[in-house]
């Protein structure tokens, strides 16, 4: 549906290289990236709102590269919502309607299911001003979906909400995509939100492209050490092959069953690490010893920084966890890990 | 202008209200000083405002002439704002949406009537108009005259109005985010379209604030018409003459009357741009 | 005055750049209106500054009346900018500290003067001088008159420029956040003390601004000034008696210099304000 | 140290209500609330920098209430650091010192004692625009204590800051209170920043106090719902006492053991809730049964709403629970929580 080819935004301050995409009908797609990796430069390059440098993009098997935005027939959709505040919510989902030539319009029925599914009924007719953030956005998406674009394009679509109303879009862009068969390209910078919502996902960094695939794949077997950090796994070190055991951080461990070539980097999610105050650990569990460094309470869990000799690990304990084993700050503490819970790369 | 046009447009930044803390002698210093200043503008206008009478007021009023002139000196100031209105919405537009070599430039350009002494404009224009430069060969073929015509009036006033109206339009276009006419044109507008549908109506009390201030410089000019046209007779060219045939005296109703229609004006404006649905 | 105040002071919001994307007729023809309005102000100065022949020129400067009503000008634009400071700093800091009723119409008489015609201007404070006010005796009985003397021109130069030096130095003041002046306090310093040491430090590019402005409307004025001082003579006022009395051509060389008088005087202002350590 | 009495501010859109708080010397106090509670009021009233409505504030000893915010001799650091822009680090710290009277001067060693702990060597002739947000923080803090304040009041200090300086100043915070024996009232909107750091908590709502006490004891028995959701118990129930039984959402369990007079509200934390698909509670567990209506993914846990007939339960179970347990959107689930959870009030 969406075929970006070597796209190139050139800024003096800011550069896009080589982006290459592709989305299928009716997929959800999400392109990953912290703030300023350039995630909406890509979307806007492919509504046509920004020039690229390079590249070509195809929009329904259409080279829409040169085409003037107006002419695409792609939506898009702010984290601001972009409501125009001076039409009401009315106005402002037939605001583009005008512009659809009479053969092509939309029947009636579609434009009022989709004020249904958002549940747009009671406030059709106020001023967006006083509405709230969840209003605002669903009324947004029933704005650009009324034109019937052949892709919606979603900018953080649930980044300016609060998080009462952040679920509450978020379940809704799960139906609109399940009852609509819509093509949905979202940037996000939240891994959860992505891994919900989305098939596919690509992550985006200083404008490059890291990785691109399933949404378990890259949480599960991220390809740099930007993804590895990027969904979790706080712990990476440079590490290496010695025939069948992987050696890191001063520790040799046998292979995980993934590993393939000679990886370079080797990640653990902090979750994984267990700490105890006797080395107790059971047979294929790699343990090592070391010194709590800091504990930080945060929300239902406890992030410990526990430095072994050569490395420091990051480690998630659980309330519970915390209680029961009674660390403290400067506790001397062994630490252990499942050789299986190492992701090599 | 600006000036006026940030009290009047824009909204301002949440009050901090008047705290009173212990030890203010300074604020109190500050507010003699601001008294002071206050009075030095507000009294010369109200002497002036309550040193004739009634009875001079309305013999002048019936004047012809009076009339005549205070007439000219609102419609040429229509005039100009119209003028500004029309030639300056794209380019204040234009410098509102794009960043391009040489804006800060254009920018000072903009602003060069402002600070331009009022008679070099008048004297200005005229070189322009002369006989011995092209342009102004071709006004005259055309029966275009600058020298003491309606039209020479029209042009010095535009020429020192402008400036009011595209910074205040830039400003309002500014505060208008280019976000939403991107968003209208991914839901299939033109520029134009985006422009008039999107950006005109969040924008068109800064657009309305432009046109009374460069209609307000316009009407006050003084310096540039008596250079270009002491005759037809613009309202203060009348003042100025009544001044100096006759003394202050005798100016003081015409000057009461002129700021009477000035304020007259602007007050109208400013209701007919009140009820208009939908503020942004 | 704030539209160059804009354009000189304030940072801009980050560019967007000149993104030509596909199917812009509407910035063509934007562009083509933008041109023609640059023209308008552009050609008429440009033809003025280059119809005199260098000799006119020189000879013009020669001439010490010429060259008196030069240094007269901007003798008292500087003052009425000084003046403007002393007074103007205390109600703008007032204005944009505090919040109280009325604060509306207290910014609508600071930006009366921009709205009057200017010879009203001289008319109105010829009004309040007069014998026959109490102030007017008071004055007269200190030795000061208004009616053609440097006072007088100070007077009605100040009563134009004041609103520039207001408006510029409120929008500094304005964004200097409260917060650092409440830090300052709870180090121990005095509303005074964090005013000198905080505020002003933050916010002088603005009142340097705004003295420029003030400084800039003050020279260029004539309408007010004519009425209220022929005698001694500003140049604007000289240019428009050689003009009655000679014509065109010999009043162009007096504005030319006129004109680069200002520009130089407004270049030095810049090159003495840029070196100065720690921009804001 | 501090004492107000009954301080309350009224303004048009908002309003502080008879706030008495007392505040120990070298204690850290820690004034907690939601954005728009007034917690900065509170801190401006102290500092001198608010008028109050009426009320009393008393600092070492002497009533300030009428006395300049110059003359209280009250430190403040706010969120967003406040530092002169146009001033060096050390012109920044050296600020207030010409107005402390010569005989009051602090010794030199003070001043380079909080150099040396604060870490501002390396950027004392540094201006502030460059630093980082934990440098200009530390150059805040600095410049507060320079003038030895008999109290310090920070405004939110670590809200403005990135993840990593937070854990940085949070440390320093915590050292400068234990080495230099100020006293510090802290305003937060962060339970776990609080806890982390305060001795005794305030909480603060809708301008009025609604609880004081020693973190622990305000994190396990808040006295009414609006602290309890605020301290993380998500599930709020109104409910009642039975004899020695407690009945609330359609269940009857014993009471927990703290529980005095007649409480009208029962809450519970999501993390003591256990989800199983077989009734196999252990003796004391409350259980009931009902279908899982949402689960979002969120960090290292799941949140998942159970709805049971009469009331929606919202529990959080860590990634491994979730993949052990296979809970699906839609499953009918037992749901359980040992009765000593339960907090009544």
């Amino acid at each position: 549906m969406i075929a970006v080819e070597n796209l190139s935004v050139v800024w003096p301050e800011f550069q896009l290289r080589e982006i290459s995409l592709h989305i299928e009908r009716g997929e959800f797609f999400a392109l990953l990236g912290p703030t300023g990796a350039g995630k909406t430069v890509v979307l806007e390059s492919i509504a046509g709102l920004v020039r690229p440098t390079s590249g070509s993009i195809r929009v329904a098997g259409r080279d829409v590269t040169r085409l003037a935005p107006e002419l695409r027939n792609i939506g898009i959709v702010y984290q601001d919502y972009a409501l125009f505040p001076h039409l009401t919510v009315l106005e402002n989902i037939r605001f583009g309607l005008r512009y659809v030539p009479p053969t092509d319009r939309p029947a009636p029925s579609w434009l009022d299911g989709l004020i249904d599914l958002l549940d747009l009924q009671r406030i059709l007719h106020r001023l967006p001003l006083n509405l709230s953030g969840g209003e605002k956005q669903r009324a947004s998406l029933a704005r650009a979906l009324a034109v019937q674009p052949t892709v919606l394009l979603l900018d953080e679509p649930l980044a300016a909400l609060d998080p009462r109303f952040r679920d509450e879009i978020r379940h809704t862009l799960k139906q609109l995509h399940e009852q609509f068969d819509i093509t949905l390209l979202m940037v996000t910078h939240d891994f959860d939100e992505a891994r919900y919502l989305a098939g596919r996902i690509g992550v985006l960094c200083n404008g490059r492209l890291e990785q691109v695939g399933p949404a378990a794949e890259v949480f599960q077997r991220p390809a740099t050490p930007f993804v590895a950090g990027f969904v979790g796994m706080k712990n990476i070190f440079p590490g290496r092959r010695c025939d069948d055991r992987l050696e890191f951080a001063g520790l040799s461990c046998p292979l995980p069953g993934e590993v393939v070539g000679n990886p370079d980097h080797v990640a653990l999610r902090p979750e994984d690490i267990v700490l105890r105050h006797q080395a107790s650990f059971a047979a294929p569990m790699v343990t090592c010893h070391g010194t709590i460094e800091r504990i930080v309470p945060a929300g239902f869990w406890h992030e410990c920084t526990v430095r072994c000799d050569a490395a420091r690990f990051s480690a998630v304990l659980s309330r519970r966890a915390m209680v029961e084993g009674g660390f403290q700050e400067g506790d001397m503490v062994f630490l252990g890990f499942e050789p299986a819970a190492l992701h090599a790369f | 202008m600006s000036p006026s046009h940030e009290n009047t447009c824009r909204v301002r930044p949440g009050g901090e209200g008047i705290r009173l803390l212990p030890g203010n002698r300074f604020f109190y210093l500050n507010g003699f000083f601001s008294v002071i200043i206050l009075l030095f503008i507000l009294l010369p206008l109200l002497r002036m405002v309550t040193q004739p009478s009634l009875t001079d007021l309305l013999a002048t009023i019936r004047d012809p002439e009076v009339l005549a002139s205070l007439w000219l000196s609102i419609y040429t100031a229509g005039a100009a704002a119209f003028l500004s209105l029309l030639f300056g919405t794209p380019l204040a537009y234009l410098l509102a949406r794009h960043e391009f070599i040489g804006k800060k430039l254009v920018e000072s350009i903009i602003d060069l009537p402002i600070m331009i002494p009022h008679p070099v404009v008048g004297i200005a224009l005229l070189s322009l108009a002369g006989r011995n430069h092209w342009l102004g060969k071709v006004m005259a073929s055309l029966g275009v005259t600058i020298m003491g015509s309606v039209t020479g009036i029209i042009a010095v006033m535009t020429f020192v109005g402008l400036p009011f109206y595209i910074n205040s339009a830039k400003a309002g276009f500014e505060g208008v985010p280019v976000r939403f006419e991107r968003v209208a044109r991914s839901l299939g507008a033109g520029p134009a379209s985006a422009f008039f549908r999107v950006t005109v109506p969040l924008s068109w009390r800064h657009l309305l604030c432009g046109v009374i201030l460069c209609a307000a410089r316009a009407v006050s000019e003084f310096g540039a018409v008596v250079i270009v046209a002491y005759h037809p007779m613009i309202a203060p060219v009348l003042m100025f003459e009544r001044f100096t045939a006759y003394g202050l005296k005798y100016s003081q109703p015409v000057a009461v009357w002129l700021i009477l229609a000035c304020l007259g004006l602007f007050l109208l404006m400013r209701l007919v741009a009140r009820p208009m649905r939908r503020v942004p």
